[in-house]
């Protein structure tokens, strides 16, 4: 695989399935959730993980952090096996690690001040006195765009907006050099989806964080991402350099992802190609290439064997028999 | 600085004290209640006379204006007797939701946090005690314990307990999956800080709502039980014992069974009205739609 | 021109918030022509959903009004009809689709019977010719082997195939106005496109027309004849889909389409604009944009009317900036 | 529906198991030697030892535990020590009393509390609705002898309209009569909980979206309450009568004592006083078995309200 420099994030065939239903309790059944899916955020790079609902891409970000124990896999943190860490191991890889979450409603606690949701990570792990710890919250809450007053108030006071940038500030009061963002700004209007995004910009060329970035707007992954994974139903179908993919997909899923998304120009209206069927249920996805099942040039190859993902041209790779 | 936004103005939110405000019949309720404690702590310095006096030229009286409740077939003054009462309703009541919520919702907590195989075998020993009428399980456990206050607050605790582990173990459960809890985790924080800390908190008043609810249950059931003769022993006055009299001359002295009946009765509605009440304040469904 | 199917003016729905009532739709004037999709676009809390339902007469019965205001729909004003007579009126002549498809539906009928339902009340059908329709309203919107869903509950379909039945439920009497309320936003960008596509071709076959709700400018290029930009529970700017796009005149309709990162070509940067959309209780006493506009003047301070832009009486602006001076009132 | 049903029923008999097993438990927690508190402190040694092989307390405890879920299983309650017959022809001669006041409660109490919590659903917070909130909230505050109580007094002794006693009687009038008190006490409290869940039910699902989509298609308000709203509302009322089940079945002991009418709660009073220690266990179990019963059919019954139910 690609080069596993110091300092970056590579995962490695990471599988993750939830049983569900028991004994006693609904019918038995297995999400595939992510299967085999392996991709790398070298230092200070921005990847994108997109697709549509359940294919996986929120189960991944969470595996990464092991907020869902994987099934299967390697997650490797700067030579580290996130998996295989000892707990104090984690406890340090846990500060150089952090999560965005997607609902600025449901991220913080209601009960507790900004002060202390800030604060709390840094008593945690013990990182410096009470005065070091207060002038760290107040750093963060100023690095996020905040006035200070808002440390002595509590959630239910800020927009959604701005509660967003207190998830962004807790996340960085660790100091972490990896964030993962789980559609960080799809909760969010389209004005206070573009101040989040400037804001995240800004982190990014400052603290020359690195981001794994997951969202099902395509847009917003071309604005903030340099590559991008494609997922469809738990595994990765195209990766590369976001511009190529998006100017030129090679995945037929990506070329249909691509031709969806609606762009705000009336004299380009989308003639839409030939879209049919459902996304089949990841509790029994179609044998084969998954995407079989609506692609416009499936082949008899391609309900039988599933295609490899494979370099198609530099910094590429496609899973498509059409490029067997 | 392009990207400061600025915050509207603080405002003071207590939404349940602002809720109570608005809900009149909760202040009823509250009303109501103060006067029972007060009247179950000044017992001694209210009643007329002693509860325990036996004086048999005065048996069976009606209501009169030496004993304005009337008097018993031992010619006790009932309504001395029903002052002293409220203190054995309050306090069987209020140890044994205090014992029941403890432990039950310690237990609800666990079995949530943990999940799995362990909150199964938990929920489902809590289920089969759900499913047993609370009467018969009291009435069982005191009868065979004896019947006395301690074994009396044993087998109501005991009930009630399976109550508290599922209202418990709801709100755990959808908290553990707040993306604040997760955030939690990403964070590195405890599995004992995250429940204590950061799930405890957020549920805790449903805990005490259901507390209030339940301790009018609890109430019931003492009254029940001294009423079949499970309960604190006589000649100590219970309102459910002095019903229990009062049944037994019923087409004689019909004030013998009415008023315990009625103190009962408003003790059991103004700890449902404040409860519910409480209820609605925390219930963020009911308040939005209050609001609009 | 022929009239229009709905004229309104000068709608103003209210809400009670703490014993006050406060408006979340003000001045609202629009008119939707035959055969045409107008879109109504704006941000979360800019009264665009709160104007279908005041059309359609289906705001709260408690803690909601009609303050103001007139809806003309086929020589009627809507506004002033009673309850009976709206009731008739509603999935006959104008029809409205939800956008959660998933809890839209109701959950313990089938979905032949919802279809059918419509019809029967309407036009008095007999149950078995209802349901026959209602399978013919199913091919229409093509849900695959629809004799054998027709009596599969709501839970047996995805969402896309949910708002399906929700159209077919919509068209079943031909009607002459559909409201979508952000019919595709809870759906994925693959099945979103097979929907809208889906709307478009029966806009054409059932020569009805939309007033289309979304947040989604990349949806409105694709779906509307004319939009309605909304801000705070007023229309900022008015015109036909190419000039919104080509010519944007109001700070906020430029502004909305410079925060939009868009697929097809790089950003260089967004151009964010700080704040947010006021609450409905704190409106600002002028132009409501003027505490986020890079545009503010003095004269902000007063509310602007629209007005139309120079030269361009079907392109009308809210903005003393853009549109003139005298436009104030 | 079918493997709906089989796995409900399936899933009754762990529950059966689990309530057997508390009760063995339970009853054996029970500190003091039961046969001392059966036969009394004055009770020889040797009569002591007879009823403790009697009851197999001289087995080890496994062993009676298997030998109490065996027997339990195959309908073998043991024999009352007070009467001397088996358990089940003791509680076989009570059960069609309590069977029919149970069931008559219930029927007073859908009759009274679905309409009511309705009405007060749809005019909420106006008079109907505090009307009957505060109507249903005392219903539920009233231990069942107190209301009882409260009854008899006012029908029986004061107006004289029913009789004071509701022992059997052969003559149908006089049965019904008999039966009317103790089933409006019952049903009382049951129309109270039946009210509450029915009024917050409905207020829930009116403000589902589908309402609103059947609203927007023309539906006119009676349709959309009776054909929309209430089946869609009754998922948690039946849950809440399944759940209070139990609570009707503890409220019909003290109505039992009260009214001296024969049935389940009057067996079981008897049996504690007079300490008839496998007549008390048996009751546990039949107890139990009655409760299940009710679960099973109360899961029975989502099945046929949702569909969504017996798809999963």
């Amino acid at each position: 695989m690609s080069d596993e420099s110091a300092g970056g994030l590579a995962v490695r065939h990471l599988t993750k399935h939830f049983r569900l239903g028991g004994l006693l309790s609904g019918k038995r059944q297995v999400i595939q959730a992510v299967t085999d899916v392996s991709l790398d955020v070298p230092p200070g790079e921005s990847v994108g993980l997109v697709g549509e609902s359940g294919c996986g891409k929120s189960t991944v970000s969470r595996a990464i952090l092991r907020l869902t124990e994987p099934d299967a896999g390697e997650v490797v943190f700067d030579g580290v096996d996130i998996r295989q860490a000892s707990r104090a191991a984690l406890r340090k890889l846990r500060q150089r690690l952090q999560f965005i979450f997607q609902d600025p409603y449901s991220s913080l606690n209601q009960r507790r001040s900004i002060r202390k949701t800030l604060e709390e990570p840094l008593r945690v792990h013990r990182l410096g006195t009470r005065a070091e710890i207060r002038e760290k919250a107040e750093a963060a809450i100023a690095e996020v765009g905040l006035p200070l007053e808002a440390l002595d108030r509590y959630p239910h006071e800020f927009s959604g907006g701005q509660r967003q940038r207190i998830g962004i500030a807790r996340a960085l009061v660790l100091n972490p050099e990896l964030v993962v963002a789980d559609e960080p700004v799809s909760a969010l209007d389209v004005s206070v989806q573009a101040q989040i995004l400037t804001l995240l910009d800004k982190l990014k060329a400052q603290r020359g964080l690195s981001f794994l970035f997951v969202s099902h707007d395509l847009g917003v992954v071309r604005h903030f991402c340099g590559s991008v994974c494609v997922m469809y139903l738990g595994r990765i179908v195209e990766t590369g350099p976001t511009k190529e993919v998006l100017d030129a997909p090679a995945h037929p899923y990506t070329q249909l992802l691509r031709e969806s998304s609606p762009v705000p120009d009336p004299t380009r209206r989308l003639t839409l190609i030939k879209n049919e069927g459902e996304i089949p249920s990841p509790a029994d996805p179609p044998r084969g290439c998954a995407f079989h099942t609506r692609c416009p040039h499936r082949m008899p190859v391609c309900g039988e064997r599933l295609p490899e993902l494979k370099a198609q041209a530099p910094g590429r790779k496609v899973a498509c028999h059409l490029f067997d | 600085m392009a990207d400061t936004t600025t915050l509207s103005a603080p405002r003071r939110s207590n939404a349940i004290l602002a809720t109570l405000r608005q809900n009149k019949l909760s202040w009823v309720g509250l009303a109501l209640l103060a006067a029972i404690v007060f009247m179950a702590v000044f017992a001694p310095l209210l009643a007329p006379h002693d509860p325990l006096q036996q004086n048999i030229i005065h048996r069976l009286e009606p209501p009169s204006a030496e004993f304005l409740l009337g008097t018993d077939s031992f010619g006790r003054d009932v309504l001395s007797r029903l002052i002293y009462g409220a203190r054995i309703s309050l306090m069987v009541g209020f140890v044994a939701v205090a014992i029941a919520m403890f432990v039950g919702s310690t237990i609800g907590i666990l079995a949530g946090y943990i999940g799995g195989l362990f909150d199964q075998i938990v929920m489902g020993i809590v289920d089969v005690m759900l499913a047993f009428p609370t009467l018969l399980l009291g009435l069982m456990i005191a009868a065979m314990l004896g019947a006395n206050l301690e074994n009396l607050i044993i087998a109501i605790a005991f009930t009630e307990m399976a109550p508290f582990a599922r209202v418990a173990r709801a709100p755990t459960i959808g908290l553990k999956e707040r993306d604040f809890v997760e955030a939690g985790r990403a964070l590195g924080f405890g599995p004992l800080r995250i429940m204590g800390v950061h799930i405890l908190p957020n549920m805790a008043s449903d805990v005490v709502v259901m507390g209030s609810l339940w301790m009018a249950s609890a109430i019931r059931m003492e009254a029940s039980l001294s009423f079949i003769g499970l309960g604190v022993q006589p000649p100590t006055p219970t309102w459910g014992g002095m019903i229990r009299e009062g049944f037994e001359n019923i087409l004689t002295a019909w004030w013998l069974a009415i008023f315990p009946s009625l103190a009962i009765l408003v003790t059991v509605l103004a700890l449902n009205i404040l409860g519910d009440a409480l209820r609605d304040a925390i219930d963020p469904k009911l308040r939005s739609e209050n609001a609009a | 021109m022929t009239d229009p199917v709905l004229d309104v003016r000068g709608l103003q729905s209210e809400f009670r918030i703490a014993g006050r009532w406060y408006p979340a739709v003000r001045d609202f004037t629009l008119a939707v022509e035959a055969n045409e999709t107008v879109a109504l676009v704006g941000e979360s809390g800019s009264g665009k959903s709160a104007t279908a339902l005041s059309i359609l007469r289906l705001l709260p019965a408690v803690g909601a009004r009609i303050a103001k205001g007139s809806v003309m729909f086929a020589g009627q004003d809507l506004a002033r009809l009673s309850e009976a007579e709206m009731i008739r009126l509603r999935g006959e002549a104008i029809a409205m689709i939800f956008q959660e498809p998933m809890t839209s539906l109701n959950p313990t009928m089938t979905v032949g019977a919802q279809i059918a339902e419509v019809i029967e009340i309407h036009r008095g059908s007999t149950r078995r010719s209802a349901m026959a329709e209602a399978l013919r309203l199913l091919e229409e919107v093509r849900i695959p082997a629809a004799r054998q869903r027709l009596n599969d509950y709501p839970h047996q379909f995805s969402g896309g195939m949910r708002q399906r039945v929700m159209i077919a439920m919509a068209l079943a009497c031909r009607p002459k106005l559909l409201l979508a309320d952000e019919p595709t936003t809870a759906l994925d960008v693959t099945i979103q496109g097979q929907v809208l596509a889906l709307l478009n071709e029966l806009k054409q076959s059932y020569g009805m027309s939309i007033l289309f709700i979304t947040h989604n400018l990349g949806v409105v290029a694709q779906m509307a004849d004319r939009v309605a930009v909304m801000y705070a529970g007023e229309i900022v700017e008015f015109a036909s889909v190419n000039k919104i796009f080509e010519q944007p005149s109001h700070p906020y309709t430029e502004v909305l389409l410079k925060a939009m990162p868009r697929v097809d070509r790089d950003s260089a940067g967004l151009e964010p604009i700080t704040g947010q959309v006021p609450g409905i209780t704190a409106l600002p006493v002028g132009c409501a944009f003027a505490p986020r506009c890079p545009l503010r003047q003095p004269d902000c301070d007063r509310h602007p009317a629209l007005a139309p832009l120079a030269a361009e009486a079907d392109h009308v602006v809210r903005c003393v900036v853009r549109a003139g001076q005298e436009a104030a009132v | 529906m079918i493997r709906h049903v089989i796995k409900r029923l399936l899933l009754a008999v762990p529950t059966l198991l689990a309530m057997l097993t508390v009760i063995f438990v339970l009853v054996r927690l029970v500190p003091g030697d039961p046969a001392i508190a059966m036969l009394g402190d004055q009770a020889t040694e040797a009569s002591l030892q007879a009823m403790r092989s009697q009851l197999g307390l001289n087995e080890p405890i496994h062993v009676q535990y298997v030998d109490f879920l065996a027997r339990a299983l195959s309908g073998d309650f043991g024999r009352s020590m007070t009467s001397g017959r088996t358990v089940l022809e003791e509680v076989l001669q009570v059960l069609p009393y309590t069977l029919e006041l149970t069931a008559a409660a219930l029927f007073i109490g859908a009759l009274l509390g679905l309409p009511l919590g309705t009405w007060a659903a749809l005019r909420r917070n106006a008079w109907p609705d505090y009307a009957s909130r505060i109507i249903s909230l005392t219903g539920l505050s009233l231990p069942g002898f107190v209301s009882a109580i409260l009854l008899l007094l006012v029908f029986a002794v004061h107006l004289r309209w029913l009789p004071v006693m509701s022992a059997a009687a052969s003559d149908p009038v006089d049965h019904l009569r008999n039966l009317a008190l103790p089933a409006l006490n019952l049903g009382i409290i049951m129309a109270a909980y039946i009210t509450r869940v029915t009024r917050s039910s409905m207020l829930n699902v009116l403000g589902e979206d589908y309402i609103r989509t059947a609203r927007a298609k023309g539906v006119s308000q009676t349709r959309l309450v009776l054909r929309h709203a209430l089946r869609n509302a009754l998922v948690p009322v039946v849950t809440v009568v399944g759940l209070y089940f139990g609570t009707l079945i503890g409220n019909s002991v003290l109505t039992e004592i009260v009214f001296t009418r024969p049935g389940l709660g009057k067996l079981i009073l008897g049996a504690l006083t007079s300490r008839d220690y496998t007549l008390l266990q048996g009751l546990m179990v039949v107890f139990a078995a009655f409760i299940i019963t009710v679960n099973t059919l109360t899961d029975l019954a989502y099945g046929l309200i949702d569909p969504r139910v017996t798809y999963d």
